[in-house]
C-alpha cells in the first residue's frame, strides 16, 4: 500500500476472495511466465512526502531562474508578470483535475472557458475560428503546415528565416515525412525576403514580430503567397498583436503562436499552449477541440465540444490531426491572464514594451562596439551585433548578474545578440545591462587585440 | 430575479440565470484588474515607434472586469465542473488517478518554474538532471534503454514513433509504405499513420479479445513499416500471445510500437522492451499522475531500442562523466556528472517541438516515481488490476451483467468493457443513457463507444486510488439506474436532472456552428 | 443507492448521503496519507527513553485515510460553503470585501511564511521593516502616533485598549470603575469592559440614531475611564457631534475609544485622532481585507496617543538610526536605519499573546495599503458609501422600504440597518424568514438581529468591491422575496430549499450538546 | 477607481443620481467640516500587482527564513513539515473567504470541520469538551486564567516557570486587571516544584513538556491542584501528546497549547491557533465558538453554532469571554493536518522527535563545554549549558550556516541554550549541529581564557 492507494490487507483479502481468486499474481495469468519480473525493477525505494520535497527542492536550487539574475532572454519564450489570480484560479480542483469534456453536462464551466478563450485567440488575431489550443508555438507551425497539405497538395513550403528556428525545424521534421520540401526565405535588413513563388508553393510561412523582433510587412507576405495560389501562415506573438495590424486583416490564411506569455509559467520551456486561428473557409480542418455554443433540453445556454466529426477519436485515419490530449489548462490560464489585461490594459501593456524596447535599443546600440543588426520596428525585441566574441561577453554579463540575452551564432550572426524585454525589465534594469554590456565588450575587445597580438 | 424564478428554487432548480454569463457580458467599459508599471522610459509618440500603418485601428476587444468579478466569474465556471477531487471518474483508457497535492508544489518552485529555457545548460543542472533521472527511470520500467521527452502527448509520441520507423527503414534503404493498427486501436493510432505518411491496414481481434494471429500473419507483409499495439489493449485484456506477434512483426522487418496509455497496468510486472517493442510511449499524465487540467497539458516521452537510438529528436538530454565523454543511460554512480544537452545527432529525425518538452510535466512525474520507488509502482498496478476486477466482480454479483455483459470474459487487467447491448434491447435504453443517468447520482460516467468494436461500449478504468467502498457504491448505483430503467426508462432517457445543464444540442452545435462571443 | 434515492434525485435534491460522512467516518484501520521520513537514529527501545508510566496507553484515534480520500472529503466540505468568491456577501459590520489574491501568493514566499518568530532581530529585517511601515501608515491613517501590532483580532485590540486605559490611570495615580458603551455596541465591547475588570454602563441612542448626549453627560461621571465607541456607528451612522462627545468625555479624565470596526466608512476622509480619540483599533481583515476565513485569522492592531504610548505592549517594533539611537514613528528617511524589537518599556502593560502578533495577516494587510496608496484608501471609502446609499436608494425605489424601513432615515455610510417590524406585522415573515430565503437566491444574507435596539434588524453593509449590476440584482431579490411572502408566506418560512441542509434544529443542538464524534 | 472597485465614472454618476445627491462629498454631510483632511493621507502612491509583488519579495529577502539555514530553534513554535494536500484545501475560496457561519445551511462545510477538529483535540488531550479555536498559545493561557477566576473567585495563580515565558507574561497582564497575584514556580531539576498550596490559589498553571523541554509528572501536579481546591492548567504541546499521558488522564482541568506545529506555517509568530479544552463541569464557561451535530427539518444530519449563550453576542457583559473572530482557517489547517498523520502517523512521527532528540541530545552533551541543564526524559526539545558566552558561540554557528537554538539567558540559565528538533532536522543536520558547536564554543573558551588573560 502507499500513501496515494487504500487497499489495505483487510481489504485485498475480501476482494481477492469476492474475484474468486487466491492471489493477486492469478490476476496476471495471461502475462507469459517467461516475461514476468522476476527481481522487480531497479528503481530506489520510495520516499515520504518531505525527503521529495527536499530533494526536488535542492534539484531546483541548482537552476539559475528568473528570480535570480536579471535576464533579457527571450527569443520565444518571455519573462512576463503573471498575476496571481491566474494561479489561485487554475488551481482549483474543478479545472485541475478534470479531463477533457466528454460529458458536456458536468464540464459547462471548462467548455464555456474554451468558448471565452476562442473568442479573445479571435480578437487577438482578427481570424473568425480559433480551436481551444495545441501543444505549443513551433509544433502549431507544423500543425499548420498539414492543414496546408491538405489543402493543395503542393510540394513546397516557403519558410522564412524570421520564423522561429524551433518551429522551422518542427515542419521539417515532417515535411520529410510528407515528401515535401522546405526552402528558406533570408531576411534582409531584417526582413523577409521571398523568393519567386510558383504554382509548387503549398504555403509560405513567417512570423510577426520576427525572429530578430522585426515587424514584418504580413499583409505584403500574405498577398506575394496569395498571388501564388499559396496559403499563407503566420506565426505570431500574441501581445504585439495588441498593437499590430491583425493577421486576419492581412489575408494570413492560419496564424498561429506561442501561448506562455499569456499567463503561462516559463516552467523551462513547457506546458504552455498554442494557439490556433483561421478563416471560415478552413473551418473544417482545424485541427483540436473545439467549444461551441448551444442549449439544453430546457432551452438552457450551454457549450459542447463541436465539429468533431475532425477528430481522431470519430474519423480516425481521416482526421485532419492526431491530437488529443492538448493543453486545456495553459489555455485556461491564457483566457484568465487576457480577461485581466482587459481591453484597455493589454494596449498599455503592449505600449509599454514598445517605450522600453525602444529606450534599449537606443541606449544599447549608442555603446561602443554594439551594433543595430536591423534598423526595422520591433515591438519587444531587437537583435545587435558585438563587436567581441559573443560567448565571452555573455560570460561577464553572467558574472555580474545580468543575463543579456540570446546568442545568434546558430542563425548566422556570428556576434549577435537578441534582447528581450517585458514589464518586468526597468529602466533601471535597462540602464545596468548597458553598464555591464558596455565593459564586458570592451573588455574582450581588448583581450581579443592582446590575443590577436600574440598570436600575430 | 422575478417571483416565478424564485419560486422555481423552491423547487430546487439551481440555474441562476447569472452563472450563464460569459466574461464578455460582464464586461463594463473603464472597468480593470491590470494597472501598468510606471513608464519610467522617455513617453516618444507611438507613431514614431511603429507607425500607423503597422497598426491596428482597433485593439482587441478583451472584456473590461475587475479583480473581484473575474475571480467570480471563473469560481462560478469551476463549480459547473465535475473533478476527480469530488468523486469517481472511471473513465476508460484515461487513467483517472489520484494528482497529489505535492506535485503542484513541487512544480511551482521558483527554480523549476521561473526557469527560462534558453538558460545556458551550465546554469540548469538541476533541470537537466532531473530530466535525466526520469529518462532513466522510464528506461528501466519499460525495459528500452533509450528515452526523448519531447513529446507534447502521447499522440506526439506516436508521431515520433513512426517517424523514427520512417527514419529507420529509410536509413536501411527501405521504404515501407502500411502501419498496422488492431480494430480496437485507439483512434490516435490510425490518426497518427496517415499524419506520418502511411496507409492504415486494420488488424482483427478474435473471438477471445485478443490480436487476430492469423490475419496478423495474413497483413505483414514487407512493406508493412509497424504494428501499433495497445497491451493491454483498450479491451483491458493483455496479449497472451504477445511473443508470436512480436515474431511475426519482426520477421517481416517492421518495428513494433508499444501504444503506452495502458502501462498502468504492468508496471513492475513486466516491460514492453522484454515483450519485444522497439518503440514505446508514456501518457505521463496517465501512468505517472498529471492533473488532466479540462484536456491537458500531458507529456508523451518515448523510449527505444538501440537500433532506433540514433534517430531520437534532437536534443537529447545527456549525462558526461567529468572527463567530458559523453554517455546517456546506466546508473548515477559517476562522481560529478554534467548534465547537457547535445543538439549533434546527425541521423535525428529532428525536432517535434519547441525547447525541451513539458519539464513541467516532468517534475511532477518524477516526483511521482521517487515518492513510490519499484515497490509501489508495482503497488499501484497490481491494486489497479486488483481494483478492476473486484469491480467486475461486484457488478456481476448485483446481476447487473445479465444486461452488461463483459465483452470478453476473462480476467481484465486494469480495466473493463461491457457492452449495453442487452441492456438497450431488454430495457429500451442506451448505453448513453446509463452514462447520463449516472451524472445524477455524483459519478463521472465511464468512457461510452469505445472500443468501436463492442456494441454499445462501456469501459471501465477505476485506477488503484480508488477505496473499496467507492467500487462498492459505483456497483450500487449501476445497478439502481437499471433496476429504475427496468421500472421506468424514461427516467434515464430524460437523464441528467441534477447538473448544470441537462442535455444539450450537439447537432445543432455543429450544424450552426457559434465557436466566439459575437462581439 | 436505492432506486428511491435516485429517484429522488429527479427532484433534484443533491444530498448524497455519502457527503454527510466525517473523516472519522471514512477512516479503515491501516490506511494512510502520512509516511514516515527513516530513522536515521540509533532505534533505543521507547521504554529507555520515555517510561511507560508517562506515556498513554492508546494513541489518539485519528482518521485512518489515504491521501485521496482526504481531499475529496474536505473538497466537497467545500462544497458545503458559501463563499465571497461566489456571491454577495453584505454581512454588516464584517466588512466582507473582495480579497485580492496577490496577497495570499506573498504571505506564502518562504521569506515571510518560513521565518521563525525567534529569528534574532538582525536576521528579520524585512519582516521587522514591513511591521514598522505597516504601523506607520496605520498611523497616518488613524491620525494617531503610536502603532502596536499585537492584538490578535478587534476584541483583542478593546482588550489591550482598555488595559491600556487601566495603565494610564493607575500611572496617574487614579483608579477609575466604569466603562460607558453606546446601547448600539458590538457585543465584544462589553464583554472587554467586562474582562478588563470594569463596569459596564450603558449610553442611550437618541431619536436620529446618536449618542443620546445628555444621556452621556449624565453618566460620565469621574469615575468612568473610558468611553467606547464605535464612528460611523454599527447603525452604519457618523456622529455628527463627536467633538461634543471627546469635549464631555476628556472633561472628566476618561479616555475615548475608538472601536475601528468600521474605518472602512472614513479611510482617507477623516481620523480618528483628529476627532479626539485616544485609543483605536483596526480590524485588518476588515478594512484592510484579509479573507475570513470562516472565522479567522484576523488581526487587531491599536494606535494611541502620545499619553497612551509609555503603556503599549511588549515588545515594540522600532527603527534605530544608525547611530543606534531608537525612534520610533516618523518617515522613512535616514539612511540604513536597522529595525529591532524593543522590551525595555518599564509601564508597557505587557504580553497579550506569544511572538510578534499576526505577521501573516500583517503582510497582506500592507501590500493592500501599497497596492491602493493615499487616493486608492479614499476611493475605497468613498465607494463604499457610495455602494451603500445606492443600494438604499434602489430598494426605496422598489417599494422595499415600506416594509423594510431604514431604522433612522439618513445618509448612511457604509452600511445600513432596516427593520424588519412591519414586514413582519403584514406579511407574517420575520427577518430570519427573509434570511433564509435570500440563500435560496444565491446570495448571503446580512447580519440579522444586530444591532439590538432596532427592532428585526437587518444590517447591509455592501463594501466597495461589489458592481452596480450586484446592488441591482439583490435589491430585486429582496422585492422578489417579498412579493412573494405577500402571496405565501410560507415560502419564506419554509426556506431555505436549495442549501445542502435546511433550517437545523439550534435549540436540541444546545440542549444535548453532541460537540465531538463519538469514537 | 481601484483593480478592486468597479464604479466607473458613468456608474458614480448614474449612482449619485438614483441617490438623489449631486456628488459623494454630499454623503460625508455629517463629518465635521473641520474634522475632513484637506490634502488626504500622506502615503506613497498605490503599485501596480507586479510592483507590490516585487517589493514584498524584496523585504522577504531580507529575512533567513528555515530554508536559508539548518534551524533548531523552537521555543514555542516549530519548523515542522506542512503536507501540500493542507495548503490546497485551505486555499480553496469556499474555505478561505467566508466568515464566521451564522448562516449554517449555507456554512455546513466549515462547521463539519470545526466538528471534525474538536473531535481530534479532545482525542490529543484526553478532555471531553474542545472549542473551535483561540487566538493562539500564550493568550490561551490567559483565557484559562479566566476561567479559573470565574470559576472559584480566589486571588493568586500559582505559574510554573516551565511554563513559556510569553504565556506567564500574557495571564500576569490580564491578573493586574483582574487584581489577581501571580507567584512563579520554579524549576528544580528541570521539574516544577509547587509551593505549599492553600485556599487563595485558584489555579495551578503547568507546561507539557516544560519550557526547558522537561516531561513533567502532570498527574501530581493535577493532583497537589485539587488537594488545595484548586484547578490546574495544563499549556501542552500537541505533537507530544501522541505519546504522553493524557493532561484528561492527568486530572487536568484546562488544557491549552500552541496550534502551530498542527499543519501551520511558521509566519514570524502567526497567525497559528489555540486549542482549548476541559471538562464537562467547565464546558458553560469555555470561551469561543463551538459546533454541535444537529440535524434539519428534513431530518438530514448536519452542524451548527452552539453554546452560544456563553458568548458576547448574545451575553455581551455577562459572556465568558470577549473573543469574536478566531482562528478558524488554522484550525481547519490544524485538522486536515492531523488527518493526514492519522492514528498510527502521529505516533510514528512523535517516535521520530523522541529518538532524533534522544540523538542530538546524547551527541551535544558529549561535546566538551556543553552540559545538560536537566537530565528528565525529553520528547522533542532540551536545554544545555555551554561552558562560554552564548551568543557568542550562537554567532559563530549562524557563521556556518546553523541556528543552534534559543539562548535561555532570560530564563536565568546564563549560558543556556535550547535546542529543538523535527522530522526536518535530520542525523546528518544534528552531526553537523555537533561539529560546528563543539568548534565554537572550543573557539569562544579560548577566546574567553585570552581575553581573561589580557584583563587579569
Ligand atoms: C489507448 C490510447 N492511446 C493513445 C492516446 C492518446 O494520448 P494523448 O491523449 O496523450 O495524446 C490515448 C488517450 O486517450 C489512449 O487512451
Ligand atoms: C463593531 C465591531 N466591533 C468589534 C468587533 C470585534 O472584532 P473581532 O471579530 O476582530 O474580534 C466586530 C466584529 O464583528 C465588530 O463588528
Amino acid at each position: 500500500m502507499t500513501r496515494y492507494t487504500s487497499a489495505t490487507d483487510a481489504d485485498r483479502a475480501e476482494m481477492l476472495a469476492a474475484i474468486g481468486v487466491s492471489s493477486i499474481e492469478e490476476l496476471f495469468a495471461d502475462v507469459p511466465v517467461s516475461l514476468r519480473l522476476r527481481d522487480g525493477l531497479s528503481l530506489d525505494e520510495g520516499l515520504s512526502e518531505q525527503e521529495v520535497h527536499a530533494e526536488l527542492r535542492a534539484l531546483a536550487e541548482r537552476n539559475v531562474s528568473c528570480d535570480d539574475e536579471i535576464s533579457f532572454l527571450g527569443a520565444g519564450m518571455y519573462d512576463h508578470y503573471v498575476p496571481a489570480l491566474v494561479d489561485s484560479i487554475i488551481s482549483r480542483s474543478e479545472f485541475l483535475t478534470p479531463y477533457t469534456p466528454y460529458q458536456p453536462e458536468v464540464s459547462q464551466g471548462g467548455l464555456q472557458a474554451m468558448f471565452e478563450y476562442q473568442t479573445a485567440i479571435c480578437e487577438l488575431t482578427g481570424l473568425p475560428v480559433s480551436n481551444a489550443s495545441v501543444y505549443e508555438g513551433p509544433s502549431a507551425v507544423a500543425a499548420a503546415g498539414y492543414i496546408a497539405k491538405h489543402t493543395n497538395g503542393r510540394r513546397r513550403f516557403v519558410v522564412s528565416r524570421g520564423v522561429h528556428p524551433h518551429a522551422r525545424e518542427a515542419l521539417a521534421t515532417l515535411a520529410r515525412a510528407w515528401e515535401m520540401e522546405v526552402v528558406e526565405a533570408p531576411l534582409e535588413d531584417g526582413l523577409t525576403a521571398l523568393p519567386e513563388l510558383d504554382d509548387t508553393v503549398s504555403a509560405v510561412v513567417v512570423a510577426q514580430p520576427n525572429f530578430l523582433g522585426a515587424v514584418e510587412d504580413l499583409a505584403a507576405l500574405a498577398g506575394a503567397a496569395h498571388d501564388a495560389g499559396a496559403l499563407c501562415i503566420a506565426a505570431c506573438d500574441p501581445l504585439p498583436l495588441a498593437l499590430l495590424r491583425t493577421p486576419g486583416e492581412c489575408g494570413v490564411d492560419i496564424a498561429v503562436g506561442e501561448g506562455q506569455t499569456l499567463g503561462n509559467r516559463l516552467d523551462y520551456g513547457g506546458p504552455s499552449f498554442g494557439f490556433f486561428a483561421t478563416t471560415e473557409a478552413l473551418i473544417r480542418r482545424i485541427p483540436g477541440r473545439i467549444a461551441g455554443e448551444t442549449v439544453d433540453v430546457d432551452g438552457r445556454r450551454g457549450f459542447v465540444l463541436t465539429l468533431q466529426t475532425r477528430e481522431q477519436h470519430i474519423r480516425r485515419e481521416k482526421a485532419t490531426s492526431n491530437i488529443c490530449t492538448a493543453q486545456a489548462l495553459n489555455a485556461l490560464a491564457g483566457v484568465i491572464y487576457l480577461s485581466w489585461l482587459g481591453r484597455r490594459g493589454i494596449v498599455e501593456l503592449a505600449e509599454l514594451l514598445v517605450r522600453r524596447t525602444d529606450y534599449a535599443r537606443r541606449t544599447l546600440t549608442a555603446l561602443d562596439g554594439v551594433d543595430a543588426i536591423h534598423e526595422q520596428p520591433v515591438v519587444r525585441e531587437f537583435a545587435v551585433a558585438l563587436d567581441a566574441p559573443v560567448d565571452a561577453v555573455i560570460a561577464r554579463c553572467l558574472a555580474a548578474g545580468i543575463n543579456p540575452g540570446y546568442p545568434l551564432a546558430g542563425e548566422g550572426y556570428e556576434n549577435g545578440l537578441l534582447i528581450a524585454l517585458t514589464e518586468q525589465r526597468t529602466r533601471e534594469h535597462i540602464d545596468r545591462l548597458a553598464e555591464v554590456l558596455g565593459e564586458a565588450v570592451a573588455a574582450e575587445r581588448d583581450a581579443d587585440r592582446s590575443h590577436a597580438g600574440v598570436s600575430g | 430575479m422575478s417571483v416565478e424564478a424564485s419560486t422555481e428554487r423552491v423547487t430546487g432548480s439551481n440555474a441562476a440565470a447569472d452563472d450563464q454569463l460569459t466574461i464578455y457580458e460582464r464586461s463594463q467599459p473603464g472597468r480593470r484588474a491590470f494597472v501598468a508599471p510606471a513608464t519610467d522610459v522617455p513617453e516618444r509618440p507611438l507613431d514614431e515607434l511603429l507607425s500607423p500603418e503597422l497598426r491596428r485601428a482597433e485593439g482587441p476587444r478583451l472584456p473590461e472586469v475587475a479583480e473581484p468579478e473575474i475571480v467570480r466569474h471563473y469560481n462560478r465556471l469551476s463549480k459547473r465542473n465535475f473533478d476527480l477531487d469530488t468523486g469517481f471518474y472511471p473513465l476508460g483508457s484515461c487513467t483517472m488517478k489520484h494528482n497529489p497535492k505535492l506535485h503542484e508544489r513541487l512544480a511551482a518552485l521558483p527554480g523549476h518554474a521561473r526557469l527560462h529555457p534558453l538558460q545556458h545548460p551550465a546554469r540548469a543542472q538541476g533541470a537537466l538532471e532531473l530530466m535525466w533521472r526520469l529518462q532513466d527511470a522510464l528506461a528501466e520500467i519499460s525495459g528500452l534503454p533509450h528515452v526523448s521527452l519531447q513529446p507534447s502527448a502521447g499522440s506526439h509520441g506516436e508521431l515520433a514513433g513512426v517517424l523514427l520507423t520512417r527514419a529507420y527503414h529509410e536509413d536501411h534503404g527501405e521504404s515501407r509504405t502500411k502501419v498496422l493498427t488492431p480494430d480496437t486501436a485507439h483512434g490516435t493510432n490510425p490518426a497518427t499513420v496517415t499524419m506520418a505518411g502511411y496507409e492504415v491496414v486494420k488488424v482483427g481481434t478474435d473471438a477471445n479479445g485478443n490480436v487476430d494471429i492469423e490475419d496478423l500473419r495474413a497483413k505483414a507483409t514487407d512493406d508493412v513499416a509497424c504494428l501499433m499495439l495497445t497491451n493491454p489493449s483498450t479491451l483491458g485484456l493483455f496479449e497472451p500471445q504477445i511473443d508470436e506477434i512480436a515474431r511475426i512483426v519482426h520477421g517481416v522487418g517492421a518495428t513494433l510500437y508499444y501504444d503506452g496509455a495502458n502501462l498502468n497496468a504492468i508496471m513492475g510486472i513486466c516491460r514492453p522492451g522484454d515483450m519485444g517493442f522497439d518503440i514505446v510511449h508514456f501518457n505521463l499524465h496517465k501512468s505517472f499522475t498529471q492533473p488532466h487540467g479540462g484536456g491537458g497539458p500531458g507529456a508523451g516521452p518515448i523510449a527505444v531500442s538501440e537500433r532506433i537510438e540514433p534517430y531520437l529528436p534532437r536534443p537529447q538530454v545527456v549525462r558526461r562523466d567529468p572527463a567530458g565523454a559523453g554517455a546517456n543511460g546506466g546508473s548515477g554512480a559517476d562522481r560529478a556528472p554534467v548534465y547537457d544537452l547535445d543538439f549533434d545527432r546527425p541521423r535525428s529525425i529532428g525536432r517535434l517541438r519547441g525547447f525541451q518538452g513539458n519539464y513541467g510535466v516532468f517534475v511532477r512525474s518524477y516526483a511521482y516515481i521517487r515518492s513510490l520507488g519499484a515497490a509501489g509502482l508495482r503497488d499501484v498496478s497490481e491494486t489497479a488490476v486488483l481494483n478492476a476486477n473486484y469491480l467486475l466482480a461486484r457488478l456481476r454479483e448485483l446481476g447487473v451483467l445479465k444486461l452488461l455483459p463483459a465483452a470478453y470474459d476473462r480476467v481484465c487487467m486494469h480495466e473493463f468493457v461491457l457492452s449495453g447491448g442487452p441492456m438497450k434491447r431488454e430495457l429500451q435504453i442506451r448505453t448513453l443513457d446509463l452514462a447520463k443517468r449516472l451524472l445524477d447520482h455524483g459519478v463521472h460516467p465511464p468512457t461510452v463507444y469505445f472500443p468501436l468494436l463492442v456494441d454499445e461500449a462501456l469501459l471501465v478504468e477505476p485506477t488503484e486510488t480508488e477505496t473499496k467502498e467507492t467500487l462498492d457504491r459505483f456497483a450500487e448505483i449501476v445497478a439502481a439506474v437499471l433496476a429504475e430503467a427496468r421500472e421506468d426508462p424514461a427516467v434515464a432517457r430524460g437523464a441528467p436532472y441534477t447538473t448544470p445543464v441537462r442535455r444539450l444540442d450537439e447537432a445543432g452545435a455543429a450544424r450552426r456552428p457559434v465557436i466566439r462571443q459575437a462581439l
